[in-house]
C-alpha cells in the first residue's frame, strides 16, 4: 500500500545515494518538484535514467547528483542543447558525466520488459546504424522461427521511479490521463516509487473502465504536489510554459546564472 | 507572383509530398509544420502521428515539443510511448516518417548524435531519439534539411539513422524492407535517390536557385537527374495557410502563461 | 480507410477457405454473429486462432469449417466441455481437426509480438511443464545479458481478425471498453479484419483522452450487428446470457441436437 | 455448531488462508468463492485479480466467467490481457495464485490438459489456460480440490503445471524462484510441502474426517505431518456469508436474461 508523505520525507526515505533513478514524464508530466527536492537533499551518485533528460536531467547533472545519464534525446525539446548536460559531458563540469545512450524505441522496450519482469527487451532496432558500436549493452538474438536478427537490450529495472500524475484518491490509487509516456512502466518496473499529484480526491468517481491507474499497492509513496510538473504541464490543471523552455536555454548556458538561479529557485525556495 | 522565403519554399515542397492517404510519423520543426500544412490543404485526412504516443492529431497551432496538451486534446487517442513504438512504429504501420539532422551524406544517413569522435565529442548533439527506427520501420523517410557544406558532408561522424547505408542494394542487404528516404528537401532543391546507386541526386530546383548554388552548398560533388524539374512556386493559397498556422503558434506561445 | 459493409459482403469479401482466421473477444464482446455468418457462407480449411474457443468455435468446428484449431483454454467457462471441439479431437466428427496448443500467456504475447511485428513472442514461460515437449512451436531463446533461458514462440499474423467492438464513429474508427481481451492487438496483428459494432455513432464525443481507438485505416470492414456479441455481452449494451451457456451443454452434447439448433438458429435465421 | 458440508468446509478453509494484503489471480469455481468470501469476512483489503484483466474487482455475486461485466464493473481498472499476462503476472506483482485440475500428484504438479495419451486422448480436457504460467510467477499458489482416487493420482498423465516437479529443490533447478504450491486444501483435509522432499502431506484435518477416509482418496500413499491439526469448523458468519453469497449469485444469473 502506498503512504502519504511530504516531498521531504519522500525523497529523504526512497532516493538514497547510489540509487538508479528514472524520473520520466514524456513533456507532459514531468516531476520537476520532485527533482528539486533531490538537489536539495544532495542526493550524489545517481544513476539517471530518462529518454528526455530535458530541464529537469539538466539541473541534477549541473548540480553533481548524477553519475550517469541513460538517455535517448538529450535536448530541450524545440529550443536547442541542454547546456548542463552538455558541459558534464565535454568538460566534465561539476564533475565526469559516464553515459549510456539508446533510441526512443530501446529505452521504451526496456521499460515495458523491466515492468514485464523480463531480463532483455527484444525489438528490431538500430539496424545499419552505429550506436551498436559505442554501447556495449547493444547485443542481440536470433529468432528460432525465422533467423532474423533482433536487437536486444537489458531491461531497465531501477531502484526508484519518480513520476508527477493528475490525481490520486483517499486508497493511494493514482490516475493518469494524456500523453501517458512510459510511466506506469517506469513504475512497475522500479523497486520503489515516489508518485507526487495534482491533487489528492475522495475517489476517482465515474470514469473510463479502463482508465490508466496505478494500484496503491504497486506505490511506495504518494505526494501532494499541486504545479508539481512545472514548467512542464499537467493536462487540465495547467499549460507547458513553452516560454520558460525558452528562457531556460539562457539560464543555463553558464554555469554562474546557472548557479545562481538553482540558488534562489530551488535551494532557496523549499 | 507573391514573396515568400527559402524557408517557406522547403515547408511547402514538403508538405506537397504527402498524400492524403498518409500516415505520418512528425517530428517537431519543419516536420511538424510541413505535414500540418498538408493536412489544412490538399490532405485533409492524412493521420498525423507523434512519437509521444497521439494518434490522428489535429493541431491547431504547431507544437513546441513533440507533446504538447495541443497534440492529445485534438487527437483520435493518445496510446503508451511503449505501445507507440510497438505496435504503430515497428508494427509497419506508418507510410511516411519524417528525419532531419546536423549533418547528412549523399546516401541520406544522417547524424544528430556529436561532431567529432564519440568518445571525446566536440559537439555534444542531443543523440537519435526515435530516429534509428524511424529510419527502418516507415514505408519510406522524407527528410528536411536546410542546406550547407556543414551539414551536407562527405562524410557523417556518426551513423545515427541508416539512409541507403553504402548505396546500392545496401539496406536490403540489411534486411530492411522500407524504401528508406525517398525524398531530401531543402531550401535551394529536392533530392531523390538513383535507382541503381542510391545515391541522393537533385531532381527539382526551386525558382531562382541555380545548379551552382546548390553545389556550392553541398559536401560532395553532387549530381542532377538527368532532367530537373523546377520546383512549383509557393501559391497564395499554400502560404497564407502556412503563415496563418505560423501566426497563431506565435501568438499561442506567447499566451502559453495564462 | 475501414469500410461500412453488410454482415454478408464483409465476410464474402475478406474471408476465404483455407484463410487463418483468429475471432477473439475474451468473454466479453465475442463475435458471434460474424461467426454465424461464416458457418452461413460455408468456409472451409479455416485455420481457427482463439485463446478460448467458446461457443463461437464449437459451432465452426461442428459445422466443419475448420481444419486445425490454435488455442490455450478449450472450455464452456464455468459450465463444462465444449462438445463439438471434443468430438472433432477424440473421434474426427465432422472432419479430423488438428490443433496446436498453447498457454494463456503464450498466445497473449503471440497476438502482442504480431501487432508489434516481432517474428515471435519472447516471455518467461513453460518451465517443467508438457505442453513444450508436445508443441514444436515453443521454443526458447536465451538472453545474453543473464543466461536466463526464456520461452519463445512465433507471434500470431492471422489473415483475417474477426472482432466485436461496441462503437464505430462515421469516419469508420472504432471504440472499445471494458474487457479489452486481446482484440486491438488481433486487429493489429492481421492482414485484413472484419469489426462488428453494436452501434454507429455520429462522432465519439467527449471520452477518455486515452480510450481503445482502433483508428478506421487499420480496419477492412465495419458491420452494423446489434446484439452481435449475444451470448456473450456488450459492456453498457446487454448482458452476459449466461443461462444459454449452460443450456449449450445440453445443445451440443449430441451430434443430432446440435445440428438441429443450428439449422433452426444460423443457417435458416439469415 | 452449525450444519456445512464438505464443499463449503473446502471454500472456508482455502479463504482464511488469504491474508488482507494479498494480491491474489482468482480462477473461476471454488477460488473465486474462497477469494471473495475472504474479501468480505476478514480480509477486505485484499486485491482481486481475474485475468480478464479485471484488477481490484469487487463483485457483489459471482462470476459464471472469468470475464462477467461485474468483474469489470466493479475493478479500480481492467487491462488488457497481454498487459495483464506480461506486467502483472510475469512482472511477479501477484502474491498467490490458486489452481486446480482433474489430476494432481503427491508433488502437486497438475493435469488440465488430457487423459490418456495427448495424441490420443481418452478425455480431452480444457487444457492449460492461464495455469503453465501462474504455477510459476505467483508468490505461491493454493490448490483447490475435491479429494478422490481418480484426481488424487499416483502419476499425472500431462504435466499441465508445475508444483514440487520431482520434489526436493527442483523448482529452484529449473530456475524458478517462487515457492509454487503451499497448500493444497481438499474437501476433507489441508496438505503442505513436506520442507525437504516437498511432497504434499496432511497438516490439518477437518472436522469429523478420519485418516483412513484421507488414504481411502488419495491414489498414493499418502503421509501425515507430525502433528496434525484439526480444522476449525466454519463459523456461523463465514458459513453466513458464503451462503448469501451463493444466494445472491443464483438469483443474478436466474435474472441475467432481463
Amino acid at each position: 500500500m502506498s503512504r502519504f508523505l511530504s516531498l521531504a520525507d519522500a525523497v529523504s526515505e526512497i532516493v538514497r545515494d547510489g540509487d538508479t533513478v528514472a524520473m520520466e514524464g514524456f513533456t507532459h508530466l514531468i516531476p520537476s518538484v520532485a527533482g528539486h527536492e533531490i538537489i536539495r537533499q544532495k542526493r550524489r551518485d545517481l544513476t539517471l535514467i530518462r529518454m528526455t533528460p530535458d530541464l529537469i536531467y539538466d539541473q541534477l547533472v549541473g548540480m553533481g547528483c548524477a553519475k550517469k545519464l541513460v538517455f535517448s534525446w538529450a535536448g530541450n525539446p524545440g529550443v536547442g542543447s541542454l547546456h548542463r548536460v552538455r558541459d558534464a559531458i565535454e568538460n566534465g563540469w561539476p564533475g565526469p558525466l559516464a553515459y549510456e545512450e539508446h533510441s526512443h524505441s530501446a529505452m521504451a522496450n526496456a521499460y515495458e520488459a523491466g515492468a514485464a519482469g523480463l531480463p532483455l527487451a527484444v525489438f528490431r532496432g538500430y539496424i545499419g546504424a552505429d550506436l551498436p558500436k559505442v554501447n556495449p549493452n547493444i547485443k542481440s538474438i536470433v529468432c528460432p522461427f525465422t533467423g532474423e536478427k533482433l536487437a536486444a537490450i537489458p531491461s531497465h529495472r531501477p531502484d526508484v521511479a519518480v513520476i508527477h500524475a493528475l490525481r490520486a484518491d483517499r486508497a493511494g490509487n493514482v490516475m493518469l490521463e494524456g500523453i501517458l509516456g512510459v510511466q506506469k512502466e517506469a513504475v512497475l518496473a522500479s523497486k520503489r516509487s515516489i508518485v507526487t499529484v495534482e491533487e489528492i480526491v475522495e475517489d476517482f468517481g465515474p470514469r473510463n473502465l479502463n482508465a490508466v491507474i496505478l494500484p496503491s499497492w504497486t506505490v511506495t509513496a504518494v505526494v501532494h504536489a499541486p504545479r508539481g510538473a512545472y514548467p512542464s504541464y499537467a493536462q487540465g490543471y495547467y499549460k507547458r510554459e513553452n516560454s520558460f523552455y525558452i528562457q531556460w536555454d539562457k539560464i543555463a548556458r553558464e554555469r554562474d546564472t546557472f548557479l545562481a538561479w538553482m540558488k534562489t529557485n530551488v535551494l532557496e525556495a523549499a | 507572383m507573391v514573396d515568400y522565403t527559402s524557408n517557406e519554399m522547403m515547408t511547402i515542397a514538403a508538405a506537397r509530398a504527402l498524400r492524403n492517404e498518409d500516415v505520418c510519423f512528425v517530428g517537431i520543426g519543419a516536420p511538424s509544420a510541413a505535414s500540418n500544412l498538408a493536412r489544412l490543404t490538399h490532405a485533409p485526412d492524412i493521420t498525423l502521428i507523434y512519437e509521444s504516443g497521439t494518434i490522428g492529431t489535429k493541431p491547431n497551432v504547431l507544437p513546441l515539443s513533440i507533446g504538447d496538451g495541443e497534440l492529445c486534446e485534438t487527437a483520435l487517442t493518445t496510446v503508451s510511448v511503449p505501445e507507440m513504438f510497438r505496435y504503430w512504429l515497428q508494427g509497419g504501420r506508418v507510410t511516411v516518417g519524417f528525419l532531419g539532422g546536423a549533418q547528412i551524406d549523399r546516401y541520406a544517413n544522417l547524424n544528430t548524435t556529436v561532431v567529432g569522435p564519440y568518445d571525446k565529442p566536440k559537439v555534444r548533439l542531443p543523440g537519435g531519439g526515435g530516429a534509428p527506427e524511424i529510419a527502418t520501420s516507415c514505408g519510406e523517410i522524407f527528410i528536411i534539411m536546410a542546406q550547407g557544406k556543414r551539414s551536407f558532408v562527405d562524410k557523417i561522424d556518426f551513423v545515427t539513422s541508416l539512409g541507403h547505408g553504402e548505396g546500392g542494394d545496401h539496406r536490403s542487404r540489411l534486411g530492411v524492407k522500407t524504401k528508406g528516404p525517398t525524398r531530401l528537401i531543402t531550401d535551394l532543391c529536392i533530392f531523390s535517390p538513383d535507382p541503381q546507386s542510391k545515391e541522393m541526386i537533385v531532381v527539382s530546383i526551386h525558382p531562382g536557385v541555380t545548379r551552382e548554388q546548390i553545389a556550392e552548398a553541398t559536401g560532395w560533388p553532387v549530381k542532377f537527374a538527368a532532367s530537373v524539374e523546377e520546383t512549383a512556386a509557393p501559391t497564395a493559397n499554400e502560404l497564407g495557410v502556412l503563415r496563418d498556422l505560423h501566426a497563431r503558434t506565435k501568438q499561442a506561445q506567447g499566451a502559453s502563461n495564462a
